[in-house]
């Protein structure tokens, strides 16, 4: 199958990531959509590293796995903090960070 | 022992301050006891120092010269000479004092250890300022200065403390980080003159710049230090800083943190850059006078002790700047005797206040009254240290001033050479408006005594027994503060002796590059040969011959 | 012995220190001894040195002792060093001598006083440093001393602190004394400027050999002008001349023996010396001369005349001082400086011995001055009473009493020097007059005093009557000590024309002694001089004799008839003129406003609000503006983001446009040109749209074409440039005519 | 099988096409659910899909890697987040700031429009043409890619697993409930 045709997929995967992260109010999703752009990210390398018989974007794309893990469980977990503080992930209204 | 025992000085206050972070913050009295250990060490030390300095020698002596960082010719680089020594020895005998004295240590008691390390770390960076030769290293400490400063303002200061802190980091920051851009500006300089990087202060001063480059750098040093001084319009941090800080801070800031200012300006400022030092020497001049009869003025209208005591310093220094901008060897020997009188004196006059405000838990005028009656003996000290503070020949006070009122008055020769900028040079009407300063000293000064100590005490606070006489750790530091301003007033032979050789090299290397640079004012920059005269470089920077 | 000069100030200030340190533990016995004897030994150390030194006192130089260096810095060179020569040598007798009587006086006088050793430092401090003063050898030394009796006296006027009165005294006395310093600093350094040294006898040394000080300085007066000028500016405020005499009076709320030993005998003397010892310098200043005697002569006459109003019995002392000051600036203002010298030498007997008498009465009045409730203490006070009449017939000027000779000498030279030249020649009859006036104001006033005080019934309230008692002998010796010296101190200088009658010739021993260090007196005929004798004889008479009619035995008739003539004079000369209220008034309210405005105004606005403040304000106004974008939403940011990186890259990928389009028209042949940027490599399609069909007519990747018009209607070029890479275009069009 | 040959047989074509539309439909039901759960079933096919990808891309251990860790650890602890703060809300778009939203995702369709674009444009490129043989026979397997991970990226790797470490401490930290965190310091 030719290459442009993954990266034209990865491509579209991270649009559809990113607009869930600019559109949607839930943290939770916005999270999910994060883990939408890196899978496009990782999709994108291996792509290229196929084409380029390059085994070292296997290995980045495994990084980037294990830095998708890392970024879900602090998410998570400031998620689910900031839900105990106000009963609510809304993004819009958490803006502490304000001024 | 002399190799290093510059290394000890600068740094042994720093790992004492360092090591005072690890005791226990529940034990004040050691905090307190260590604190004092190590600055006495560290006293002790300079007297070591002032005993391998040999007063025969006018150059920089026992060189420390340690490399930092290679790659850019940066060295760790400290060395001593008759003007910087004196002011080591006030830093270090300053700092015991301070430390010693109940008024400046005692919220260590109920707060914690980090005023102790502040101190400390403090003094070693005064210290190091004051022995840095390489440009570099001396920034470093100059920076390393304002922390400690700026945490004892802040954390330990009065109600409006930190309004104080952040006035004083932002107004010597802005200085120091224009400062920085002319230091940068003049390694690259270097660089391309010599092919080759160095901060070391020899080879900049060997540097000639062209007329307008002399201009904006000497503008940026001469702000960073005149902020620190306080030159005239520029002060305004001090009265605040002085009043929110803690007694401790107040005595340290005012002794030795402002002659900072003074000694850069005298050290770097003008062998730097020579021409433009002499172009804007009356100018700058004439902001010293009227920094002199302001600041007197001022600290007659205030009614806080603290701030009339401030005051009455940008008043003061306003001498020591005058008697470095004569360019004469009796207008700067005047100036750094002004500063070591000044630090005596104005650091009395802060544990006076400190004393005052412990027993009283005011600083206002009004608040006293009468307290002769109270405390005979502290009433006899504070006397001394106001006269010596007034300028009463005999005392610390008079022969700085003295000595800088004459060079003034005698300065004309030199100011008459000053080029380009219009010439606002009237030595005599110059010196004659600062000699005012001797009559509105007395006036605020003896009105302040007055109000506090004279008169009857008919104010029911003064006289509860709170309101006691010094006690034997305050009678020692007092008395040492005694001792000195006496001392300084009757015998400044020792220290002027050691102080001159520095002095006129000093001047005559700036005579040498000003000579220099007047030759071709708008040439680029070169260097010139140490020692003699000739260049090194052609105008156009090309290289005759290798460096010396 | 000769090199001991340094243990006349030395003792003194030793004694000072050790009471001060140690005063507190001892007994008041110890305490008055270790001062008195401290003085005495100065004294008697002084003594040794001027007269078994004598020979080498008298002539030029004197006796030196080169302490040590004090301080040096570029071409300044200050040295420590002590010369006693006939001029300080005579002072420094007077003021050890007297000093002592002071301090003996003093232990009787000051016996109830709990604060009994700091009195003692501080008198011994005095002593110090008014022999420093005396000594010293250079500008600056002479200038410790100055400061140092300054300070003293500051300490003694405000000795009871307690009082605000009296601390405020003080303080005057001290600024206004600082007043005067600056002047003496800035002829200080004039002096130096123009001669390169501190050093008094090179300075002097200059100024015989004249050019360095006779050069124009300032509005074409001469440096030695200046320089004399400023120094006597110092000389006034120290010696309470006009206008800086106000401190004085208020320097009274001192105990009595200061304001005898400090504020009549021997600090205030010290601006006579000053100019006498600069007396080279002044000679080459004929108007610096001038001013100096003419400010004299008006303090004599205008203290004189306060002095008739005053109800204080050391008020009356204190404005008498005053106008005798006057009196020593005139002879030293009218070049007869001796002279000057001679009357300093016999007041510091005579008015030290009135005060000491006024100490004594109110010691008896039970501490009041007020000589209105006084009179008939004659009975009650022998001794004291004794004293008084001769010291008051002293300095009233009557023959064969100190004061006669003195006051005498200085009215001859006053009538008779040249040393003004053509110019300024009226100066010393002018002068010569006002004296005389002052004369007979001090005869009169001080008989006033006398009748009042000791004449006449007693009108002080019974109470006060019950206790009036002779003073102590502790008081009473340094009194009859001085009468003594009151008598016979004229004989130092008998004027020559007395001396022709003796069949001695020439000048008197005083004079001869004081000639190498202030000049040759000047020649006077015998006859001016007999002349000048009889006026100012019968001036002194008809003083008294006024006086008597006015107050013999208390208040006559024609004093009530003169306060009703003029009761507003009277008022006024009772409220000295009103001076203090004017200084007030004119100078210090103002400058306390003048400061607190200043302090508002400039510090607090100008420089933290305007200066320092803008630039807070302005990084304000900036910060205020970015955190609008601050919104704190994490997805606005992104959105700007993307937004952001969107418009960098439809601007890189738009084609980039030919630098420049020439539009070339030949006839109907138009040819347009432009030059490909060489940043696309070829991939640049340019088409040209010609007449506007909307069709390009030319295509191609040369970025040149060339058309011929059939008729001249179309005048616009539409050419559109395509990137192939990126699909992107740009059109631009041309407008050109056809002819 | 073997991705060499120039022209991709019909299988594959179906299996690609199968599996990328798999993961954007996945894709755009994750955004587009309002119930978190119904999103996170469509995340976790769309890893499933990718992970496909992978095998068809001969990166054998990537795609079990991403079935096993993704698909499977990931998920579950998004699945333990939504059933802690599970609550569907009716206004899935935040309204604030809705028009530099949308502004924002206009110009990332446009940024997209231009990448996919050079992608097309260059797809004759070798290293778009993906046609080249695996150029060692053990591409993509575990062999290979834990002896470049333990000798090349030795480093990175060990960072990598500091930083796991720290995300799982910092995890356990900001997770605890209130009571117990302001004594612990953190936060």
């Amino acid at each position: 199958m030719p290459g442009h045709f993954y990266i034209l997929v990865s491509l579209a995967l991270f649009f559809i990531g990113t607009t869930g992260v600019l559109m949607r109010r839930n943290a939770l999703f916005v999270l999910m959509s994060v883990e939408l752009q890196l899978a496009a990210g990782s999709l994108a390398l291996v792509a290229f590293s196929r084409g380029l018989g390059d085994q070292r974007g296997h290995v980045v794309a495994f990084f980037v796995m294990a830095l998708a893990a890392a970024e879900a469980a602090i998410g998570l977990a400031i998620v689910v903090s900031i839900y105990r503080v106000n009963r609510k992930i809304d993004l819009a209204t958490i803006d502490e960070l304000r001024n | 022992m002399t190799m290093t025992s510059l290394a000890i000085t600068t740094l042994l206050p720093f790992l004492g301050g360092a090591v005072a972070l690890l005791l226990p913050s529940d034990r004040p009295r050691l905090l307190c006891w260590y604190g004092i250990a190590v600055a006495l060490a560290t006293f002790v030390q300079s007297l070591f120092v002032l005993a391998a300095f040999d007063a025969g020698q006018a150059g920089f002596q026992l060189h420390l010269d340690w490399a930092w960082v290679p790659a850019l010719g940066i060295r760790f680089h400290l060395a001593v000479d008759g003007i910087s020594l004196w002011l080591v020895m006030l830093s270090t005998l300053m700092v015991v004092v301070t430390l010693l004295s109940p008024q400046a240590t005692g919220f260590v008691r109920d707060k914690n250890r980090g005023f102790v390390a502040a101190m400390l770390m403090l003094e070693s960076g005064m210290i190091g300022a004051f022995l840095a030769l390489d440009m570099f290293t001396f920034y470093v400490f100059w920076e390393v200065m304002l922390v400690p400063m700026y945490f004892i303002i802040g954390i330990w200061g009065g109600e409006r403390r930190i309004y104080a802190a952040i006035k004083f980091i932002i107004f010597t920051l802005v200085g120091s980080l224009l400062m920085l851009a002319a230091i940068l500006y003049m390694a690259v300089a270097v660089h391309r003159l010599t092919g080759q990087w160095s901060f070391d202060y020899e080879t900049w001063s060997r540097l000639v710049l062209p007329r307008d480059t002399q201009l904006l750098c000497f503008g940026a040093f001469a702000l960073a230090f005149l902020v620190k001084v306080p030159l005239f319009p520029l002060h305004t941090w001090l009265p605040d800083a002085h009043v929110e800080a803690p007694t401790g801070g107040s005595v340290i800031l005012a002794a030795v943190l402002l002659k900072l200012g003074a000694y850069g300006f005298l050290r770097f400022a003008l062998p730097f850059f020579p021409l433009a030092a002499q172009d804007t020497a009356p100018l700058i001049g004439w902001l010293a006078v009227i920094g002199i009869v302001y600041g007197a003025l001022m600290a007659y209208a205030q009614d806080d002790i603290k701030k009339l005591v401030a005051y009455s310093s940008v008043s003061h220094l306003g001498f020591v700047v005058l008697g470095i901008l004569t360019v004469t060897a009796t207008g700067v020997q005047g100036a750094i005797y002004q500063m070591l009188s000044h630090g005596i004196s104005t650091g009395g006059l802060f544990l006076a206040v400190g004393v005052l405000y412990e027993r009283r838990h005011t600083r206002k005028l009004s608040d006293f009254g009468g307290l002769w009656a109270r405390m005979p003996v502290f009433a006899a000290v504070f006397l001394v240290i106001v006269l010596a503070s007034a300028g009463l020949p005999g005392l610390c006070g008079f022969i700085g001033e003295f000595m800088v009122l004459i060079g003034t008055f005698n300065a004309g020769k030199v100011w008459a050479e000053t080029s380009q900028i219009p010439n606002f040079a009237h030595p005599a009407l110059m010196a004659g408006i600062s000699a005012t300063a001797v009559i509105l000293a007395a006036v605020y000064l003896l009105t302040m005594y007055q109000k506090v100590m004279l008169g009857p005490l008919d104010k029911p606070a003064n006289r509860d027994e709170h309101v006691r006489d010094l006690n034997l750790t305050e009678k020692f530091v007092f008395g040492t503060m005694v001792v000195f301003a006496l001392g300084l007033g009757v015998v400044p032979g020792p220290i002027l002796n050691r102080s001159a050789g520095s002095v006129d090299s000093l001047l005559s290397g700036y005579r040498m590059r000003l000579a220099e640079s007047r030759r071709a004012p708008e040439a680029p920059a070169h260097m010139l040969r140490s020692g003699g005269g000739m260049r090194l470089f052609a105008a156009d920077g090309r290289p005759q011959g290798g460096r010396p | 012995m000769l090199s001991q000069l340094r243990f006349i100030p030395l003792l003194p200030l030793l004694g000072a220190a050790y009471l001060i340190l140690f005063g507190r533990r001892h007994s008041k016995r110890v305490i008055h001894t270790v001062a008195t004897v401290a003085v005495f030994a100065s004294c008697v150390i002084s003594l040794d040195a001027f007269f078994f030194g004598l020979p080498q006192v008298v002539r030029e130089g004197g006796i030196i002792d080169a302490v040590f260096p004090w301080f040096a810095g570029g071409d300044l060179a200050v040295d420590f060093t002590l010369r006693m020569d006939a001029l300080s040598g005579l002072l420094c007798l007077v003021v050890t001598f007297i000093g002592t009587l002071i301090h003996v006086y003093s232990v009787g006088y000051m016996a109830h006083e709990k604060d009994y050793a700091r009195f003692f430092a501080y008198l011994n401090l005095f002593c110090g440093a008014m022999l420093m003063l005396v000594l010293g050898d250079t500008l600056p030394v002479v200038f410790i001393g100055w400061e140092g009796v300054g300070l003293a006296s500051y300490l003694l006027i405000g000795f009871w602190y307690q009082e605000n009165a009296n601390a405020s005294a003080g303080k005057k006395a001290f600024i206004t004394n600082r007043i005067g310093d600056f002047g003496f600093l800035i002829g200080m350094f004039l002096l130096f400027r123009a001669t390169g040294t501190v050093n008094i006898p090179d300075i002097l040394d200059a100024a015989k050999t004249g050019s360095a000080l006779t050069a124009p300085l300032w509005l074409g007066q001469s440096v030695a002008f200046w320089a004399g000028l400023f120094l006597f500016v110092g000389a006034a405020g120290k010696s309470a001349q006009i206008p800086l005499y106000v401190w004085l009076p208020d320097a009274m709320a001192g105990p009595t023996p200061v304001s005898a030993l400090i504020h009549a005998a021997t600090m205030v003397t010290a601006g006579v010396y000053l100019v006498a010892r600069m007396s080279a310098v002044y000679m080459l200043a004929p108007a610096a001369l001038a001013i100096v005697a003419i400010v004299g002569a008006l303090t004599a006459v205008f203290a004189a005349i306060i002095g008739f109003a005053q109800n204080d019995f050391k008020k009356v002392l204190a404005y008498s001082t005053v106008s005798q000051l006057g009196f020593m600036f005139v002879g030293v203002g009218t070049a007869n400086f001796a002279a000057g010298i001679f009357h300093l030498f016999t007041h510091a007997f005579f008015k030290a011995g009135l005060f000491l008498c006024a100490g004594s009465v109110m010691h008896a009045m039970g501490g009041s001055g007020d000589i209105t409730r006084m009179g008939g203490l004659a009975k009650r006070l022998p001794w004291t009473t004794r004293v008084f009449q001769v010291c008051w017939l002293a300095i009233s000027g009557v023959p064969l009493f100190s004061g006669f000779f003195s006051k005498d000498a200085i009215l001859d030279g006053a009538f008779a020097t040249e040393v003004y030249g053509h110019g300024l020649a009226w100066v010393g009859p002018l002068v010569g007059g006002l004296l005389l006036l002052a004369a007979l104001g001090t005869a009169f006033y001080m008989s006033r005093l006398y009748f009042l005080v000791f004449t006449g019934p007693c009108r002080a309230d019974e109470h006060v009557q019950q206790h009036i008692h002779e003073s102590p002998a502790s008081m009473v010796f340094p009194l009859v000590v001085l009468a003594v010296g009151a008598v016979l101190a004229g004989l130092a200088a008998i004027p020559p024309a007395i001396r022709e009658l003796f069949g001695k010739h020439g000048e008197s021993t005083l004079a001869t002694w004081l000639a190498p260090a202030v000049g040759e007196p000047m020649e006077i005929a015998h006859s001016a001089e007999w002349r000048v004798m009889g006026i100012s004889t019968v001036v002194a008479l008809v003083g008294i004799g006024l006086a008597y009619a006015f107050y013999g035995g208390g208040y006559r008739q024609p004093a009530h008839a003169f306060v009703q003539k003029m009761p507003g004079f009277v008022a006024l000369a009772r409220d000295k003129f009103r001076i203090d209220e004017l200084y007030a008034k004119v100078l210090l309210r103002p400058f306390r406003l003048f400061c607190n405005i200043v302090f508002q105004l400039v510090d607090r606005i100008l420089i933290d609000k305007i200066l320092i403040g803008g630039w807070t304000f302005l990084a304000d106004i900036l910060g205020r503006v970015f955190r609008f974008f601050q919104s704190g939403d994490i997805q606005r940011y992104l959105a700007a983001f993307a937004i952001g990186a969107a418009v960098v890259v439809w601007i890189a990928a738009r084609p980039t446009l030919p630098d420049d389009v020439r539009v070339k028209v030949e006839g109907r042949t138009v040819k347009v040109d432009m030059v490909d940027p060489d940043a696309s490599r070829g991939a640049l399609r340019y088409s040209f749209d010609f007449d506007g069909d909307g069709t390009p007519d030319r295509s191609g990747p040369t970025p040149s074409a060339t058309w011929i018009y059939g008729g001249v209607d179309h005048h616009e070029v539409t050419i559109t440039i395509e990137d192939s890479r990126w699909h992107t275009r740009r059109i631009l069009t041309r407008t050109f005519d056809l002819r | 099988m073997n991705l060499a040959t120039a022209a991709p047989t019909v299988l594959e074509k179906i299996a690609f096409f199968v599996l990328a539309a798999g993961v954007l439909g996945g894709a755009l039901v994750t955004i587009t659910r309002k119930s978190a759960v119904g999103a996170l079933i469509a995340l976790i096919a769309t890893f499933c899909a990718s992970a496909g990808l992978y095998a068809t891309l001969s990166a054998h251990f990537l795609a079990v890697l991403q079935v096993l860790v993704y698909a499977g650890a990931i998920m579950v602890l998004f699945i333990f987040a939504v059933m802690i703060v599970s609550h569907d809300e009716e206004h899935p778009i935040a309204l604030r700031g809705l028009f530099v939203r949308t502004a924002g995702v206009l110009a990332i369709g446009y940024l997209f429009y231009r990448t996919a674009w050079l992608v097309v444009r260059e797809r004759t490129s070798d290293v778009l043409a993906a046609t080249a043989p695996p150029p060692i026979p053990d591409f993509g397997n575990v062999a290979a890619i834990g002896r470049l991970l333990f000798s090349d990226f030795l480093f990175p790797f060990e960072a990598i697993s500091l930083l796991l470490l720290a995300a799982v401490v910092g995890g356990v930290v900001l997770a605890r409930p209130p009571q117990t965190r302001n004594d612990g310091g953190a936060v």
